[in-house]
């Protein structure tokens, strides 16, 4: 649904359409600013809801996805992450940490020549999975790591 | 994979009895080792990135921003190498400045410049020295435009002025000074090799080359804090958490102890801004 | 008792290795210096919440270990004999006599660093801060190296009466065993109450703990 | 308004590496106040995009998983020396900001 509004606003461009929805109390206006960007995948509080919200349908486990982190990492605050596609014509990575309370992290599409790697940092409240999922040619391909992370420093 | 070779490497050694013994220990070797490497394959994909530069560059602007009750620049500020040289500046600090007869570290010094260059009052940026998001520190912007242009130098505060000797002296005795509910003193940390607090290594700063990890890599950017930090804010921090009672900011217990750290390091470059947990 | 002197014979050597290794750098008495250092701290440091400027006056064990690099001598009114034999003296055993409390708890206990800092409020818990400088249940691989591993520390020493006993008494005051340990006085400082000393007790000693696991 | 972003553009071979700091707070909306105890509003970028001349290379969306001051690195192949990347983040607030810089 969320995927399917993204393309709706998308193709409804700017004007009467838009102002239609918000009348209609279908969009708020808070939601048009952030038209581009998929609430309700960002949004839900399970990996699973993150994935329907991208789309996500039927992805394979791949070894041409890629993902470099640390085993462990010193502080959640910040999880160095480098992930990679080598799925031809890969257009969008997305990241997706299981456990952290809105799992999904951020979501890139890659053109006019942008390879399908990205260097990132990331949050995690706890020891979690972080999931893959790189799209190409309106297939899916996944893989995951688990980061854990330590508690540091004096803890006071 | 590892737990695998363990449990093969247990069928094949024998006598049977010692078995138990020889595989808990390699587990536990294993598995500490495992966890360092992975720390420090964290800490290395964290030091491409550094937010700290993002610091620098406000503290660039600030320092050659017109502000305060006179309206200059710092630009004329003498950090100890002449009016107006940053290059260099802090891997010569502290040390001791005529025009206010003591020893200064490069915060105590900022302030002063601040005072007679801008006209402002020191009491404004040291209530509340330390920024956060919503309360930016100037200070600490301006630490890290003045310690970036010293990255690469190396290290030498000089330790020729009477005064320089005895704040290096004094800091000496106060990093091994015990007291407060845990009977702490820097010293319980910092004065042994090898030694972690969690997973985090403790330079012993009583030698060289602990002084040269430890003081040389910082002021850095905290990733836990999500803040540039400097070198007040990290004596204060662990003044904190040695259970004691919070030194003055710029306080000459802190430049003392600046001076001892900083005299130990000498020799070595200075590989700041740091990037810590 | 025997077992508990034994442990303290075994035990001693090696935590005053630890202690005085680095310390005895050269730091050439200066008593004018020392007093100098002083003055300036009482001078520079000011109250912050629950952490007053009182807490800079050392008492006669924080001097004498201050004074001696960590190693005083035997004899004399600040020497580690008397020194030791006060702190021994001032350790107050629990009333019912018993040592062991809730592994789980004590676990909890272990994990944390809180306590007693400016940031901290007053009558708030405290924290162990074991794992700060231990290690203590495998599982926990965040783990300090300032004091030595204790994992497996019950299932190496026995859970017995004497060294039940002689654990309590070592987290209440670790100094009664060692002058200038790096270890707090936990009981000695109110850092921790009765019970969740006997908790951390039971961590170390109980057989269902992971510790001895 | 918000501070500049520090963009770093170099080319390995016939790709740019670009590294892009940038100054946000990235609140959650789920952590407290130390002083007031009260929650602090969620603040954080929802996207970020780069584009290389006058095309668009990168187009991000992220939520609050990721750091404060987050750093990206990316790779674009085809790309030459004295190219001019500008990066644009929003977030959601509305705040928005656009640093741009040439290929080294």
């Amino acid at each position: 649904m969320d995927q399917s509004r993204r393309v709706l606003l998308k193709g409804a461009g700017a004007g009467g359409a838009l102002a239609a929805f918000i009348a209609a109390g279908v969009l708020k206006p808070t939601q048009v600013l952030a038209a581009e960007w998929n609430k309700g995948a960002f949004e839900s509080k399970d990996p699973e809801g993150a994935m329907k919200g991208l789309g996500v349908s039927g992805a394979a486990d791949s070894k041409e996805v890629t993902i470099k982190a640390p085993d462990i990492a010193e502080n959640g605050a910040v999880v160095p992450v480098e992930v990679e596609s080598k799925v031809p014509n890969t257009q969008q990575i997305s990241i997706v940490i299981e456990k952290n309370p809105t799992p999904l992290a951020a979501s890139f599409d890659f053109s006019n020549g942008a390879q399908p790697s990205v260097a990132v940092r990331l949050k995690m409240g706890q020891t979690s999975n972080i999931k893959v999922i790189a799209k190409a040619d309106g297939k899916f391909y996944t893989t995951s790591k688990e980061v854990k992370v330590t508690i540091g420093g004096c803890g006071g | 994979m590892k737990f695998k070779l363990q449990a093969a490497a247990a069928l094949f050694a024998l006598p049977l009895a010692l078995t138990a013994l020889a595989q808990q220990s390699i587990t536990d070797k294993d598995a500490k080792d495992a966890t360092i490497q992975e720390i420090e394959r964290y800490r290395e994909m964290l030091a491409d990135g550094n937010p700290a530069e993002l610091y620098e560059a406000r503290g660039e602007e600030l320092w050659k921003t017109k502000r305060g009750p006179k309206n200059a620049s710092l630009e004329k500020c003498d950090l100890g190498l002449g009016a107006g040289v940053v290059k260099g500046a802090y891997a010569q600090m502290p040390r001791y400045f005529a025009d206010v007869d003591k020893v200064q570290d490069l915060e105590s010094r900022l302030l002063t410049c601040m005072e007679t260059l801008q006209g402002y009052k020191a009491e404004e940026f040291t209530k509340q020295p330390f920024g956060s998001e919503d309360n930016k520190s100037d200070l600490e912007a301006l630490t890290a435009y003045v310690v970036t242009q010293s990255k690469g130098v190396t290290m030498n505060a000089p330790m020729k002025h009477p005064k320089e000797k005895e704040a290096y002296e004094i800091g000496k005795r106060i990093f091994f000074y015990r007291a407060g509910p845990y009977d702490f003193a820097c010293a319980t940390c910092h004065a042994e090799n090898g030694r972690r607090i969690r997973l985090q290594d403790l330079p012993n700063l009583t030698t060289h080359n602990g002084a040269k990890l430890g003081y040389g890599t910082w002021p850095a950017y905290r990733v836990s804090q999500g803040e540039f930090r400097t070198m007040q804010w990290r004596m204060n921090d662990c003044y904190r958490q040695q259970r004691f009672p919070e030194p003055g900011f710029g306080s000459d217990t802190v430049t003392a102890l600046l001076t001892y750290l900083a005299a130990t390091a000498a020799g070595a470059p200075y590989q700041g801004p740091g990037i810590k947990r | 008792m025997r077992t508990a002197s034994m442990m303290i014979k075994t035990l001693l050597p090696l935590a005053l290795m630890g202690a005085v290794t680095a310390y005895a750098a050269d730091q050439g008495h200066d008593p004018a210096l020392e007093r100098k250092a002083i003055e300036m701290m009482k001078r520079d440091f000011h109250d912050r919440g629950i952490a007053k400027v009182d807490r800079i006056n050392q008492d006669a064990l924080q001097a004498s270990c201050t004074k001696y690099d960590n190693n005083p001598p035997h004899e004399g009114p600040d020497g580690l004999d008397k020194l030791e034999k006060e702190q021994l003296a001032a350790i107050k055993w629990p009333a019912d006599g018993k040592f062991l409390g809730d592994w789980k708890a004590g676990e909890k206990l272990a994990q944390s660093g809180r306590g007693m800092t400016w940031s901290d409020k007053a009558g708030s818990d405290n924290g162990g801060n074991c794992y700060n400088c231990h290690q203590l249940a495998p599982k926990e691989l965040s783990f300090g190296t300032i004091g030595p591993s204790l994992y497996h520390y019950g299932k190496t020493r026995g859970n017995t009466a004497e060294i039940q006993k002689y654990t309590y008494g070592k987290i209440f005051n670790a100094k009664a065993y060692n002058l200038c340990t790096n270890m707090p006085r936990f009981g000695h400082f109110g850092i921790l109450t009765e019970q969740q000393i006997k908790d951390l007790v039971a961590l170390l000693l109980d057989p269902e703990s992971p510790v001895n696991k | 308004m918000a501070d500049p972003m520090k963009i770093r553009a170099t080319m390995q071979g016939d790709t740019a590496e670009i590294r892009v700091l940038v100054n946000h707070p990235m609140e959650t909306g789920q952590r407290k106040d130390a002083k007031t105890g009260e929650l602090v509003p969620a603040h954080f970028i929802q996207t970020l995009t780069a584009t290389l001349g006058d095309k668009t290379v990168l187009d991000s969306q992220i939520g609050t998983s990721v750091s404060r001051n987050p750093v990206f690195g990316f790779k674009v192949k085809g790309a030459k020396a004295g190219d001019k990347v500008t990066i644009t983040w929003k977030d959601n607030k509305g705040d928005t900001r656009t640093d741009e810089t040439t290929i080294a």
